[in-house]
């Protein structure tokens, strides 16, 4: 029998070694693997290099890492947000390294390494800084870069359930760079709300098979659902509205 | 002193420029405004990066959803007759010139098109770029909504982008709160003076050769 | 108010000039655009280039096509089957021209089209007849060919459910090659068995988001399915299986 | 005579070989056998790359749903634990090496693992290559199912491949009617001896200076 879950966020995280490349899905908070990455902070490893959209927010998730000083290097398309006081710390002071690629780029070029393309001719950033010291091409008219895939070691993301074999449905634009990185790391590591029974999900609407997944862990409802229906009740952070009343 | 409209009424005027049945990207900050001015008895579909297509209105307090916001990162909804994608879908369908129109805020943007509104250059900053060079090579119609000169008096239009490039070539039209641009092969051309604005005038605060409208 | 949706499949081909590249859906029967196809030769549209995966089963669909001389070229990976005895026949006789590419870079150099890619570097061909006078490069230790777009004047695609908004879901392995082509074509034009209203598609399930879709037409349900739900009770073409006893 | 294991025989030895939980793709004709095979209670994933994982048996008659077919046109069923995917994705899930194990046909094998297995060449043939290049390159590990000799007695294991390449180096262990052999960087080891066949047999009808397994 095929099980790919594991019974904690610590089980998930481990055997990721010092120095690894590591992809950590999510667009801002949607779909940040919260919990996975509190573990792998937990797991010590460091010298890492870590592939997301951003840089972290707030205190908490990626920032948090961060602020563990983990991280060697972070590619990335928009590191500086209005809470992101954590990586601009570090950044100014010289203690990581920045890759920015356009958004588009960075989402291709994880494509192109789960698809198995060697590289690929991208419009995006063609005359820009960001295009510097590529290879430039014009093709029917249309001046373009070449691009390389980005692979990673392990992939930490965050989807909505998951069944014993690994299939994935997500939930709304908390889906964003998940699919995409489960299928461009050696090792794929979800944490989701819940593991239902094999066929339970509705193979139409499987978004990540289960041929991308190595490991889930169920690490329970988000605060904002109820049974899977969504009840709000929570601010853009995911505090409940009660919660935030009484501690600010 | 000459009209300067508000942002509230370029929004607007950009608003109405955008026809039925467009699918739309609006940028973050002040282009996000001409949701507000859309009309209600139109389908307009906005498209948001992060994998959305039929964005819908910020939801009310205690109707926040974590898991469904823009490219700012803001709380929105979803329209009945949405769809939600991978980040790879999505810059697919900007790339590949699927949307009809994108609206984007600049620092500067050059007679030929040229657009500039990513990085300032200056030392020291932090360099973030998202999404704004995909959106600006990858719409049909690339506008973009800005103030006609910085708060130091400085044009936005210009003759050569000093700022690094968002895009090459890549703006269709140039809403100002002074006037409306489209970018031609001659250059700037003016579309729309709002109020006592003249051509005159405006050449003179850009320093460029402004076309009349042909 | 947006509706995509027209009242025939002659409406839905119309204004398919002589000499378009036509991206038909299906792998074999499945997702085949039957009604599509059987209005583009009433149309008498002439000197198509099709792009499919196989060219054409038995004397129906995309082989009628053939059978009229409407094609002068096709793109695609499998040909020859045990019921392309009319491709067969005009391929003998030098009246249909063939591209033959393998089905993965098929699929991608369509996928290439919609995504605004200008060329991409793929492992598959390498070293065979269908790689030759590709441009070839090593990366990374791995030999990759150069593959180009695949674009279409039209794209014809079988789906199950649309709304009015174009948003398609598929059904099975009918999905096939209808959510690549549709991205790949200035019109794409769609047969689905129902539209149902705006909203009832699950936004988390729809596949083609209808930014992709032009026109659609109803053409009524599957002989196979009942309201929606699988009731078997025909042979693999489709063909009732009483009526298969009786015309037999 | 000497021992030639049956079709279904060969089938059965392949079907050992494939551990639980490896995700599998059978290529038309004779390797879709080792689905009878498979052991009932392990979970083996089937891939058909025209769109599905978690491939199940053929259907009853009657219960035949002509949207749910396999590569080679016939149809199949769903297990629980299925996914449906289009072509695009499907491809790009073998070209990035994530099929455990793909079970090939094959004219001949080179003792590089070249592999020819679409086209004889010969003048007047309609060529078909489908999805063969891709699961030729694609899979962890490719095994090529086929007798030892051509019907007219002909070695299909050769020195260098004479029909047109499906890929180049990329078959990694041959199962024959009368020894499994291993592609290694010194050419073709024997794995293992079906019955009364002998290596020095197999050198003479082979010509090819096959190895012991180390």
């Amino acid at each position: 029998m095929i099980d790919r879950t594991v019974g904690s966020a610590v089980d998930a995280v481990a055997g990721i070694e010092d120095g690894s490349t590591v992809m950590i899905g999510g667009f801002g908070r949607a779909g940040q693997p919260v919990e996975l990455i509190d573990a792998l902070i937990d797991s010590g490893a460091t010298d890492l290099t870590i592939v997301n959209n951003n840089a972290g927010n707030g205190d908490t998730g990626l920032a948090a890492l961060l602020a563990a000083r983990r991280v060697r290097k972070i590619i990335c398309s928009f590191p500086r947000q209005s809470d992101s006081w954590v990586f601009d710390g570090l950044y100014r002071a010289g203690e990581i390294e920045l890759e920015l690629v356009p958004q588009g780029n960075l989402a291709e070029r994880i494509r192109a390494a789960g698809a198995g393309i060697g590289a690929f001719f991208t419009p995006t950033g063609v005359g820009t800084q960001l295009a510097e010291g590529k290879e430039i091409r014009e093709i029917d008219g249309r001046t373009y870069a070449l691009e390389y895939p980005i692979r990673a070691d392990y992939a930490l993301i965050s989807a909505f359930r998951a069944d014993r074999w690994g299939n994935l449905v997500y939930r709304e634009t908390a889906r964003n760079f998940g699919p995409i990185m489960a299928t461009a790391a050696a090792t794929t590591i979800v944490q989701v709300d819940e593991v239902v029974p094999l066929g339970e999900l509705d193979p139409e609407t499987v978004v990540t098979p289960g041929i991308f997944v190595d490991r889930v862990v169920a690490v329970g409802e988000r605060a904002w659902l109820d049974e899977g229906t969504f009840v709000g009740g929570v601010t853009i952070e995911g505090t409940p509205l009660d919660t935030e009343g009484s501690t600010r | 002193m000459t009209t300067r409209i508000t942002r509230d009424e370029l929004a607007a005027r950009i608003a109405a420029d955008i026809p039925e049945g467009a699918f739309v990207n609006l940028g973050i900050g002040a282009p996000t405004l001409v949701a507000n001015f859309l009309p209600d008895d139109e389908e307009i579909i906005l498209h948001t990066e992060n994998g959305l297509l039929g964005m819908g209105a910020a939801p009310e307090e205690g109707r926040i959803d974590p898991d469904l916001i823009n490219a700012g990162k803001q709380p929105v909804t979803a329209l009945p007759g949405a769809a939600y994608f991978h980040h790879a879908d999505s810059f697919g369908m900007m790339r590949g010139g699927h949307l009809d129109v994108c609206v984007l805020g600049a620092f500067q943007v050059a007679q030929n098109g040229d657009l500039a509104n990513w990085s300032t250059g200056a030392p020291g900053a932090i360099p973030a770029v998202g999404g704004a060079m995909d959106l600006a090579i990858g719409a049909k119609e690339v506008f973009v909504m800005t103030d006609l000169l910085t708060k130091q008096g400085e044009p936005k239009l210009v003759a050569e982008c000093t700022y690094p490039l968002t895009g090459v070539g890549c703006v269709t039209r140039v809403y100002t709160d002074r006037a409306v641009f489209d970018v031609t092969a001659d250059g700037f051309a003016v579309r729309e003076l709002f109020g006592d604005n003249t051509l005159d005038e405006l050449r003179e605060l850009t320093g460029l050769d402004l076309k009349e409208q042909a």
